[in-house]
């Protein structure tokens, strides 16, 4: 699960790390109330702010999402326009107001899960505030990586090692200390990914007027393990339903893998594999898979109909692919859930039915009964629903 | 021969007297797999399956009493894990965990136990692993095999099942067809069967099932690439219609900063000397094209 | 440090770990009191309390410290009694007042340091209530190990494990959350020892009077590692000032270790397994030590008078032998802190003086100027010093 | 030849700035122990002992420039167990903990992780130990040895000098002595370092040095009889007026239930064919009578 910048600055700062203050508005006044207190603050440097959009898709400077102002007019100004821009389709509904830093040096420093060595990995550069892809593309030296110890954490040597690596020069305690506390928040939060980008050593003013130095987390995202949401009070809070569909919603509550795509032909398979083999086969037949549906193992008839619903809330389905190798899910239950989708379902859309495995000879039975149009092959079941799709009789 | 399981295995089940477990545990005997013991904390004395399986409070226990060597989990989310350690402290040597949604950061101490050990883990939230005629271990239907000499390894459960459908109604047999899981963090990789199968001297073509997301196809390939260029290799990798930035299903399948899409896996597979599939369908056709005449 | 039962008991319930009421009592007044409390409690099957005399030595029960009382006058007689007791040289001070427990079963539970496998070592026996070690000759079989992992600690399986060796039966549950508790215990206080002997099923009554069991700690023993006091806010607080010595005090204070002995010839050395040789020499030449005491390495001056002073606060204190061997301690550091203290102290006691080691030439010097006795070997000078101990010239 | 420090010791000293640090590390050098690194963070670039160390910011930088593979830690208790894991994870072989005050519980995952790695330990809480002639790596005053071929072990510190002393005092030289530490938790007990004895060409004798607690000596005893029994073997226990149930300054040595009295230990090393001394200096005329010539 993706959560808004904001949030996970809160989550840094719960586990004692250094980040600026922020507020989050809502509405243009709100921003301006922030602004406010912020241009005030003696220990702001640069005397402005900065109002960043929170969305949950990259690419936000790009589309004007993160502005300065100098004075409380622009910053509602500023908020207003960012407020009302849409970034990759979703709409801005928040802004994050903090004091714009005076910038010494910018550096990049997250903790990730590392398949490959099965521990988490700390990645590091003195190259900040620029995607880390593109180091790795441009100036792959410029990188360093240090893992986590499977069964000890970070121990402070190995923080130390990082923070002498990445180059954080006399700031070196507080790159280990940083090091140290993202490993925590990963943990604490059951966390796939922290990022702090930029970490950066920033200027800020003592309260006698003179300047101080200190590395701070400037920018931040997390995103946490879905498996581990039920045992951390208060983290499903941080979702952000207005940038999610309603149909998320929905799937989330019957148990369903549900991803919306561009095409017209509903997919609804057990497996996220078969589910994506199934949208290539259906690609492949000339057709454009509408979604991505994984109803799971042991899959009974009220979430077969409750996928039947999701799929068919979209209104560009045109034809419905239902692709079923029992195993744990027994045929004959996907077909009756199918039989009483179908009784209940608002619009006509065809519909092609391939049930193996577990109970198949049964469900076929009670799919013929129905007339229901089936397959025996992927392949098969692909192009009747592709042909469907395009109006032409199966 | 055959790899992971076979005619030396002695299955201890984790969790035998869940509703899962249970289920699953009468597909294994039934399908002639040596499930010798069972293990509920709590319920050691009592049988499992209608009298045929005695079953343990501990792993221990059962091993000391009938000679498990290895175990299948069907333990819950939020004890699985441990039911791997408690596997690894027994001795267990080959731990199969089925069980899925356990959160990435509980499997991190957990491998590294197991690596300690020189124990083998396959999973978590994976299928499990058949060696057709002789035994299977965990979810995947007995009825889609049949006994030959094709390796399969995959990291679906169902998308598997589909493959080896396809084999099998081909006259295709399987050595061994193992799901290795699709987590993140999984205690086998590709490249590991593959190792596994190269010692197998009843191995003789290999069909190797992917996804999107990771590199470990990639490295799978370039290994055999080096240690199998003389065995007929096959591949299907699903996701080529997966958008970037996307979690498709699997906590592992999601394309990353232009990584671990199907494009670079499959052109990978297909350097190294695999011939990759359009469909599942079309495996059997391409490993005889590759020269396979099992 | 040893710490009191109660104190033990409140580590424990802070731990989440179940431990049946109690109140701690400094008068026979407030031990009625107590009574009054727990008698009334409808829970309490006995319908009587128990009162035990907190003294940080074992073998209270066997002292008369630990009695039962079924009325509130009862109470506070018998409170009044151990209060007046001295266990072991130990006058009591404080008693703790709780139900009675109606015992069902009596278990023994413990974790320790292991040296030899250099981990954590539970052990655990259905045989509990008696001393461990009394098991352990009678029925060895009885006692079962568990140890926890180095680096994961007691996994749920290991402590499960534990409680079905142990034998809980029905309460194997609870015994295996036990287990993890004291674990806990262990960790969260940085304890050398935490043990329950007994822990017990106890019978207790719902509110309608319906008798349940549980496994509760009904006694409670805990000792902390003193290396580690010092990272554990209000672990110090717990120290029984009661119980100790003013020397002791005096002794932590100036960073030196001294244990009282009951001879009549004072020592004080530099190193704990040279502290013992020299107390051993001691006995071996006829004498009796009157002290161990360890003034660490690197001694200075002010360490060296301090000790003297302690040493010579003990009023049977005939000669002292003071023992030096110079490598980190510096001799001629030693040698000036002697003097400093001789012109201090109040006493005149003969003083038999070897250093050698660093500085060993300087130290004899300053030595031979203030006329002290001195000796080449370490044997020779506890001979020196026993005979001054007993008024022959040296 | 000699046990653990030798001609290929390249010594790096964790925590060479600091007071301690810096006075031993000057008397190891004067010694003449290949002292080549010293490592402190934040130090990395400077030099110490006027400009005849370099000094790093990591162990692994000091390995990596000077080929570091032993170290000697003084770093205070509460980052010490930390420098110790620094060392293990840097490929140091050899690690000599001198710290003292370590938490004891803080000791239990690093002596694991010490053992994983392969390494070997001394102390913590130890003096270290000498080669006369060769090196010393630690704090024993290097003025109390003489070259020479009996192996002394001890958990004391100036205990140990004492009979060093009365060994070099009688002509009686040594190949290496050790000092283990007197805490609960060291990472290496009596027994061990008798086994690298008894591989070292170089010693013909043993002197051991106990103490009361525990049952280190008793094991140690135990093993010298199976696979010394010729070799002339000296002890001496150090607690025999020790009280029951008072810790006497070393956190390991205390008499618990009865067990690891002095009177049990000095039982079970004669037993062992150990001749045990009333007092160190009757340690060398010990050892002449048990037959050795050296």
């Amino acid at each position: 699960m993706k959560i808004h910048e904001a949030d996970a600055k809160s989550l840094l700062v719960a586990q004692g790390l250094p980040v600026p203050a922020w507020a989050v508005a809502r509405t243009p006044t709100q921003a301006r109330e922030a602004a406010v207190q912020f241009l005030a603050d003696p220990g702001n440097a640069t005397k402005k702010v900065v109002i960043k959009a929170q969305v949950l898709v990259g690419g936000r400077g790009k589309a004007g999402g993160v502005r300065l102002a100098a004075t409380a007019d622009e910053a509602e100004d500023v908020a207003a326009q960012i407020l009302a821009l849409k970034i990759k389709g979703l709409p801005v509904r928040r802004v994050l107001v903090g004091p714009a830093a005076d910038i010494v040096k910018e550096y990049y420093l997250s903790v990730l899960l590392d398949r490959a060595t099965k521990r988490l990995m700390f990645i590091g550069s003195a190259e900040g505030g620029v995607e880390i892809e593109q180091v790795a593309v441009e100036n792959p030296d410029a990188i360093v990586y240090e893992h986590a110890d499977p069964l000890l954490g970070l121990p402070d040597y190995a923080a130390r090692e990082l923070a002498f690596k990445v180059g954080f020069g006399k700031h070196w305690k507080a790159g280990a200390a940083i090091a140290k506390g993202l490993l925590r928040t990963m943990i604490a939060n059951d966390a796939d990914l922290v990022e702090i980008n930029p970490l950066a050593v920033i200027r800020e003013h003592n309260a006698d007027g003179t300047p101080v130095e200190r590395l701070v987390c400037l920018d931040a995202k997390i995103t946490l393990d879905d498996s581990a949401l039920g045992r951390h009070k208060g983290l499903e809070e941080l979702r952000d339903l207005d940038a999610e569909d309603p149909a998320d919603v929905e799937a989330r509550r019957y148990d369903l893998t549900f991803i919306k795509l561009d095409g017209d032909i509903g997919c609804m398979v057990n497996g996220a594999g078969l589910a994506m083999t199934t949208m290539d086969l259906v690609k492949r037949a000339g057709g454009e898979p509408a979604n991505f549906l994984d109803i799971g193992g042991g899959a009974k008839a009220d979430r077969v109909a409750a996928a039947m619903r999701l799929i068919l809330e979209d209104r560009n389905v045109k034809a419905i692919l239902v692709n079923i190798f029992g195993g744990i899910t027994r045929g004959d239950e996907v077909a009756r859930g199918l039989v009483e989708a179908r009784a209940q379902q608002e619009r006509d859309v065809p519909m092609v039915v391939r049930i193996v495995g577990t109970n198949a000879a049964e469900a076929a039975e009670i799919l013929e009964e129905a007339h229901f149009v089936t397959a025996a092959s992927l392949d098969e079941a692909a192009a009747k629903a592709v042909a469907a799709a395009k109006g032409v009789a199966s | 021969m055959s790899i992971l399981i076979g005619r030396d295995t002695r299955l201890v089940v984790q969790g035998i007297t869940g509703r899962e477990g249970e289920f699953h545990s009468r597909a294994m005997l039934e399908y002639g797999t040596p499930l010798v013991a069972g293990m509920t904390p709590g319920k050691g004395g009592q049988t499992a399956l209608d009298g045929r399986v005695p079953v343990f409070d501990t792993v221990a226990e059962a091993v000391r009493e009938t000679g498990a060597n290895t175990s299948c989990i069907f333990v819950p989310a939020a004890g699985a894990p441990d039911a791997v350690l408690e596997s690894v402290a027994a001795g267990i040597q080959t731990i199969f965990c089925i069980t899925e949604g356990i959160p990435a950061l509980d499997m991190i101490s957990v491998v590294e136990k197991v690596r300690l050990a020189g124990a083998r883990l396959i999973g978590p939230n994976c299928p499990g692993a058949t060696s057709p005629g002789r035994a299977k271990v965990g979810i995947i239907p007995g009825s889609i095999h049949r006994e030959g000499r094709v390796g399969v390894v995959s990291r679906s459960g169902t998308l598997t099942y589909e493959a080896v459908q396809a084999m099998t109604d081909a006259g295709l047999g399987q050595s061994t067809c193992v799901g290795i899981g699709g987590d993140p963090i999984v205690g086998t990789q590709h490249i590991d069967i593959l190792r596994l199968f190269a010692e197998d001297p009843e191995t003789d073509a290999l069909v190797l099932i992917g996804e999107i997301g990771g590199s470990a196809e990639e490295e799978a390939a370039a290994w055999a690439a080096e240690h199998l260029p003389d065995m007929p290799k096959v591949a299907f990798i699903a996701g080529r219609t997966a958008p970037e930035g996307k979690r498709m299903g699997h906590a592992g399948a999601i394309i990353s900063g232009g990584k671990g899409t199907a494009a670079s896996k499959v052109a990978a597979l297909e350097a190294a000397g695999f011939r990759v599939a359009g469909s599942p369908t079309e495996l059997p056709k391409l490993l005889r094209e590759a020269g396979y005449r099992g």
